[in-house]
């Protein structure tokens, strides 16, 4: 066989985030040959619309597939569909609980999110009010990213409160919106995090409509988010790597059709960046517009 | 038969001949045939489903048509649309009502023709004008009313309004004084005979045998789609032409009047009142009688129907049925307690359109054919459906005709027909016939005369002093709002207009009961 | 005259009716024809089975909202009703350890008890069904995240759950065809409403309401309760679609839901229901359902990318209607 | 004759009128004293100013949506085509280097442009609205997918861009009242929906054909024409949103879009515009979006959790039309 064909079905798809991923796919397909499509639904709720995905695309006997599940126990029957049909799977961005996949390219967002408060705790000095703005209430990353940021501040930080948690669906004007409540509410509040691009480049936003100078910390990267960082709008933000996500994960797939044995977990790591150290090549790497 | 009537010098407005028109499972219109003369009233006669509409809206450029030519001044013309026809001169005054519930009455008046200043709509002038058109009718209506608002008698009026602005050489009114009372259908002659003047060729559709007598110069006769004949007017009994419409002739009935005056009150209303609508109006009817209400528009009698019957709300007043006090808080409690009530407006309140007529006719008496587990009993309903179909003359080509596609006539009927079939001891008919032709006329007074002859209570309420005459055992007239007197059944017409037009609040008639 | 009218009674065009019917596919027919010339892999019983499966909760929705619709109204609240459903089943399954029974019985109650609330906003309090079920919509959709604290609740505890689903009856029987029990369900639920909606009382209001809803209280109708019937009952199917998205998903997911009200509304607006009310079918609406799972399907199928899937998507539901829109004027 | 006549002819319930209109604002100011007692930082300059501010894009896409639905259509295209035209603003300033003015008018014939299409399918094609913009919204999205490369287009080259929303030349004048520019142009779009509905004769058949639209044609008017008229009215109102986003963002976001239409929709009914056509007014759409605003930004400002403010946002939306239907009967 010439090219291989290999689906992936990750959790979103009009998400710069997800662009990035696919971005890292098509770059890894051009490289060894491949024909990659990727896709995804339009929310990080339609666990069942990714399901219909997940089944169309084995319909289509793909020599491999790339997953990211939005809940990896829902996905476990077509999974084992696929397996049971030789089908190799790599799981991508959150893992699924279950030994099926070959190898999972991830990144720890717990870990990541307590990386983004200590950095919050560095700047506001260890002290005062701050408020998260997240993407989603129910999503993995969603959860795991409030939970490493709010149980980071609990156990290392007891000076600093987070007053609110809200989530604005990853939707910049709506994010802004809350953002600026935020704010009018709490006039004392001193940084704020922004757990996904969406939320960060909103919390931004709404700082700059109020003129406020709260400290922000976003979440990912893109044109924009990096943009607010050289300016200093934004105080800096975590990376994870998307493009190596996706390169990762076809690659491993690959390397599967191939015979090679896979490990079982890629971390693709995850970075803090800010206007000092943006230039710097293994953290530009890792960056997207 | 049917006698050709030549015509006069000049030559003819329209000549529509050999004109054919089906609809899925109707033939409409079979080689009809229809001439106007200029400055002529030109009466279009048929049973109901007759084909009068259809040719009028062919005539209009509402329906195109499958057959025969179409001449206006002589020349052949393809009227394609509704402002085609406008452009040439036809203007066209629908059965069913067509205006704009949510816009004013002038607003109606001239939709697509509004006056503007600088691009902005000029509303002074156009109220202006509207009211300079109502007042040359005679009428009093604040132009800047929103039309649903309006009582059905004022829509019409609204309706012919907007005909009169268009200034058409042809002047189409289909059924225009369904929904008038005498005073207004005076004005309408009024109008009519000043545009007859002007040479104005005029269309008349009307049920109303009088009226043809009274206003028409020829008259043509249709059936079954087809062309009957052309009479002139002034020289044909009215027997002739009914005899044209229904292909026989019809006996004339008299009602026989049995003696209800010892039967037992089956319906007694106490003190209603609401408002200026509602006036303290208080009366009886006994099994077995017909009770007639007469009064000029807005006295208030649909008022009062609703009033009892729930559709509306009362302010005060009792309502008692074979002697106990009910209480109606809406339909269904009137209908529980054995009240039926059919709308003078069915195609608001009467017809469910989208519906075909066997549901139509069985929508009140759903439960009497539901069987366990709420499974309807289709083949009952269709045997009375059916039945009545049959009993009433109603033209379809089967009981699961959408009702939307029957003529006007025909819908009318539907609705008489479901509360036929409901069987409510008491009956309150609101403009039963309108719309309805002579023969299926008189098939209805006979099953009214039968029903209160088993001993139910009926109320008719009319516009038609001689359907009220001719049905009532007794007569109540109202004005403005309150009862002004009961009048035995052979009472005078000038004795029923004086009590219609009696506006003295001080005079408190005492009503036999 | 009585006699002259009587043999025009006939009962009704049948015939033709059945062939218009027939022809009601061919939208859906000419997409499947042209997606199995398009990809070998489409025509293939796996994927069949992928469709139907994929259909299965939009139609059951979709019917929900078809009986709603054809009185005139609207039903914004059948995604996230549906979400609230699987959230109650998994209260008495997983949080209280009920049987399984008990638990789908909850979720159809609980969709029951929601249409109650719905209708008689709607027919008493007479807010527009908009409003009525876009309030719904949030109050449901809040509760269902409060209820399970924002987290999915899994069915671990109730083995066969998933089954409800995803198990295949028929495929014991003939296991050549391993249709999937959630498709069974669909047909069952479909069959179950074409009857209502034929035969019996409720069916039969359900049109007049959305003919002429004056009309039918001028009848002496009680129009409020029956309206009140038709909102319950749309719930209660929601419920079970409610029971076959936990299924599917082993799991209720509580931030599901929102958004598929258009695809159910869309699955019967495609499908010939009118949305001003008085007519509609429910064979209508599951053509429209799987033309939609079709379009999805066959796209994927072809690898055609995202953002063209969508361009495509549109054109052909609007081409779909189109073409229905012509048949019926050519008939 | 006509003298007879004149003494009947009334001005019609002018004050009432007035007073009517007063009142619907009253469960607007419920909201906002509610709030005012609950929390001392919502009754702040700056709060009010970020209220309006939020209620400026759903507001102006609220008055496109007014405008088909009084038609007795829908729109359900608002939210797409907004992403859409901003997208196009951003090809032709940013791809293209192009001045601002030819961006702003870019994004509003792309409006027009899609209205015009949308309501050709529906007026000439006989497509049920709902489904005529069910589809353009999928392909609009799709295009803005496609068009942008599924990447934000930034405005950094076109300085001042994102002051059109941003910016606030009332504050020039008047430091204190800082209006943002944004809020300037959804009132500028309100007066110019309301004068052209109330005005013109586009606006007189707008409500002519959600009232009546088979009279309209009978009457001989051109329906086709005024309904893509009204279509694209509409469109070119939706291109307006699309500028206030873009520059709120300082970007087109390609992804966003999806959604919006339903609030936009919410707060035309909220606003008392009913659905089956033939009323509404624009004034009643800015209570209803202000509504929502208020509502959203209030609950935050509480810091309601979420989940509750999404159950307390369902149970006011419906209350406030009750309360709305209730003042109506009494009146
Ligand atoms: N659009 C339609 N579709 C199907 N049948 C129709 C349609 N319009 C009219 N018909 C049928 O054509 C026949 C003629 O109807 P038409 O309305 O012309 O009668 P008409 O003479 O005006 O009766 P009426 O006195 O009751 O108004 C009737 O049988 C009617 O049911
Ligand atoms: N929908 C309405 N809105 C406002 N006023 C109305 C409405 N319907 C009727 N009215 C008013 O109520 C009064 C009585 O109405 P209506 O004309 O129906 O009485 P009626 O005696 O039944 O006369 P008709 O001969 O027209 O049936 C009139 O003053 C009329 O203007
Ligand atoms: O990693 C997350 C994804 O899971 C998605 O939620 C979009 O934002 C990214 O940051
Ligand atoms: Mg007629
Ligand atoms: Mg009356």
């Amino acid at each position: 066989q010439d090219t291989y064909d290999i689906a992936m079905i990750s959790k979103g798809f009009q998400h710069q985030f997800w662009q990035a991923v696919k971005a890292g796919a098509d770059k890894a397909a051009a490289e060894f040959g491949a024909n990659v499509t990727f896709e995804g639904p339009e929310s990080e709720s339609q666990v069942d619309r990714q399901m219909d995905m997940l089944a169309a695309a084995l319909s289509r006997q793909p020599d491999a597939i790339g997953f990211a599940a939005l809940d990896s126990q829902a996905a476990v029957p077509l999974l084992q569909q696929a397996a049971d049909a030789g089908i190799p799977i790599i799981a991508f961005d959150s893992g699924v609980d279950s030994d099926i996949p070959l190898s999972t390219a991830t990144t720890d967002n717990v870990a990541a999110a307590a990386l983004a408060a200590d950095k919050m705790a560095e700047l506001i000095g260890d002290e005062g009010k701050v408020a998260v703005v997240a993407h989603d209430q129910t999503s993995r990353t969603g959860i795991d990213r409030v939970d490493g940021f709010v149980n980071r501040m609990a156990e290392a930080h007891p000076n600093i409160e987070v007053v609110t948690v809200q989530y604005g669906a990853g939707d910049q004007l709506q994010s802004t919106e809350i953002t600026k409540s935020i704010l009018l509410a709490n006039p004392d509040l001193k940084g704020i995090f922004g757990a996904n691009e969406g939320s960060a480049i909103g919390v931004a936003n709404g700082k700059t409509e109020l003129g406020s100078d709260i400290v922000v910390i976003g979440f990912d990267s893109g044109a924009a988010q990096k943009g607010m960082i050289t300016s200093g709008v934004m105080a800096g933000a975590i990376t994870q790597n998307p493009v190596g996500i996706g390169y990762e994960t076809v690659k491993a797939a690959i390397g599967a059709l191939n015979g090679e044995t896979l490990p079982e977990v890629i971390d693709t790591g995850f970075f803090y960046y800010d206007a000092s150290n943006m230039a710097d090549p293994e953290i530009a790497a890792v960056l997207y517009d | 038969m049917s006698a050709e009537v030549g015509s006069g010098a000049p030559g003819p407005l329209v000549e529509m001949t050999d004109i054919d028109k089906s609809f899925p499972g109707v033939r409409a219109l079979a080689k009809a045939r229809f001439e106007l003369l200029p400055g002529e009233v030109h009466a279009l006669m048929g049973e109901n489903g007759a084909g009068k509409s259809t040719l009028m809206k062919i005539l209009s450029g509402v329906y195109s048509r499958d057959g025969g030519t179409v001449l206006l001044n002589g020349q052949p013309v393809e009227i394609t649309s509704p402002r085609q026809a406008q452009d040439l001169g036809i203007g066209i005054i629908h059965q069913e009502l067509a205006l704009m519930r949510d816009l004013t009455a002038a607003q109606n008046i001239f939709i697509g023709r509004e006056p503007r200043r600088f691009g902005i709509l000029d509303e002074g002038r156009l109220n202006r004008d509207a009211a300079a058109i109502f007042a040359s009718m005679n009428l009093r209506l604040d132009p800047t009313f929103k039309v649903e608002t309006l009582t059905i008698a004022k829509q019409q009026m609204v309706e012919i309004a907007k005909a009169l602005s268009y200034r058409s050489r042809v002047l189409i009114m289909d059924e225009p004084t369904a929904a008038l009372n005498d005073a207004e259908i005076a004005e309408l002659f009024a109008i009519i005979n000043r545009l007859k003047a002007e040479g104005v060729g005029i269309v008349y559709i009307s049920h109303k045998m009088d009226e043809i007598k009274r206003i028409a110069d020829r008259v043509t006769i249709m059936r079954d789609g087809e062309y009957v004949g052309t009479v002139r007017a002034a020289d044909t009994p009215i027997e002739t032409i009914i005899s044209m419409m229904v292909g026989r002739t019809l006996s004339a009935e008299t009602l026989a009047i049995p003696n209800t005056a010892a039967a037992p009150v089956a319906l007694e209303v106490k003190n209603l009142n609401r408002g200026r609508e509602i006036r303290d109006v208080s009366f009886s009817v006994r099994r077995g009688e017909i009770l007639g209400f007469a009064g000029l528009m807005g006295a208030g009698r649909t008022e009062v129907a609703r009033a009892i019957f729930g559709a509306d709300r009362r302010e005060s007043g009792e309502v008692w049925v074979h002697g106990k006090r009910v209480g109606i808080a809406s339909p269904k409690d009137a209908v529980a307690a054995g009240i039926g009530y059919l709308s003078e407006d069915r195609k608001h309140f009467g017809l469910a359109i989208g519906l075909d007529v066997r549901n139509n006719i069985a929508l009140a008496s759903l439960p009497r054919f539901t069987g366990p587990g709420g499974v309807l009993d289709e083949a009952g309903m269709q045997k009375e459906a059916v039945a009545y179909i049959r009993t009433l003359a109603i033209k379809t080509p089967s009981d699961t005709q959408e009702a939307r596609l029957l003529s006007g006539g025909n819908q009318q009927k539907v609705v008489i027909a479901k509360w036929l079939l409901r069987d409510c001891d008491i009956l309150i008919f609101d403009e039963p016939t309108r719309g309805i032709d002579v023969g299926a006329k008189s098939e209805i007074y006979k099953l009214l005369n039968g029903l209160a002859a088993e001993g139910k209570a009926i109320i008719v309420i009319s516009s038609e002093l001689p359907e009220v005459l001719r049905l009532s055992h007794r007569i109540a007239v109202m004005c403005e709002g309150r009862l002004t007197g009961i009048l035995p059944g052979g009472a005078s017409q000038e004795e029923i207009m004086r009590l219609a037009t009696l506006r003295e609040p001080a005079m408190q008639v005492r009503h036999a009961g | 005259m009585t006699d002259t009218a009587a043999p025009a009674v006939k009962t009704g065009p049948r015939i033709s009716g059945a062939f218009h019917r027939l022809l009601a596919f061919s939208g859906l027919i000419a997409l499947v024809v042209a997606f199995s010339l398009a990809s070998p892999n489409f025509m293939q019983t796996q994927n069949i089975l992928a469709i139907l499966q994929a259909t299965s909760v939009n139609g059951v929705l979709a019917i929900a909202a078809t009986l709603v619709i054809i009185t005139g109204g609207i039903d914004l609240s059948v995604g996230t009703l549906m979400t609230f459903c699987a959230v109650i089943a998994g209260v008495i399954l997983t949080y209280w350890g009920l049987p399984m029974p008990l638990g789908i019985l909850g979720a159809i109650l609980a969709g029951t008890a929601s249409g109650l609330v719905s209708g008689t906003v709607i027919a008493k309090l007479k807010v527009p069904p908009f409003i009525a079920t876009l309030g719904m919509m949030l109050i449901l959709k809040g509760l269902s995240l409060v209820i399970s604290g924002t987290r999915p609740i899994y069915f671990n505890d109730t083995p066969g759950f998933n089954q409800i689903a995803l198990g295949s009856v028929v495929g014991q029987v003939f296991p050549a065809v391993p249709v999937p029990n959630g498709v069974m369900i669909l047909f069952a639920v479909a069959l179950l409403a074409a009857f209502v909606l034929g035969k019996t009382a409720l069916g039969r209001y359900t049109f007049a309401l959305g003919s002429n809803e004056e009309a039918v209280r001028l009848s002496g109708v009680n129009v409020d309760r029956w309206k009140i019937g038709v909102y319950a009952m749309a719930g209660g199917i929601v419920g079970v679609a409610g029971v076959l998205i936990a299924s599917r998903l082993n799991s209720a997911q509580p931030a599901l839901g929102q958004g598929y009200e258009l695809d159910a509304i869309a699955a019967v607006v495609i499908g010939g229901t009118s949305l001003s009310g008085g007519r509609g079918t429910i064979l209508g609406t599951l053509i429209g359902a799987l033309i939609i799972s079709v379009l999805a399907n066959g796209l994927r199928i072809l690898s055609v990318a995202q953002e063209w899937q969508t361009v495509v998507t549109g054109c052909i539901i609007i081409l779909a209607v189109y073409a229905d829109i012509l048949r019926r004027r050519t008939l």
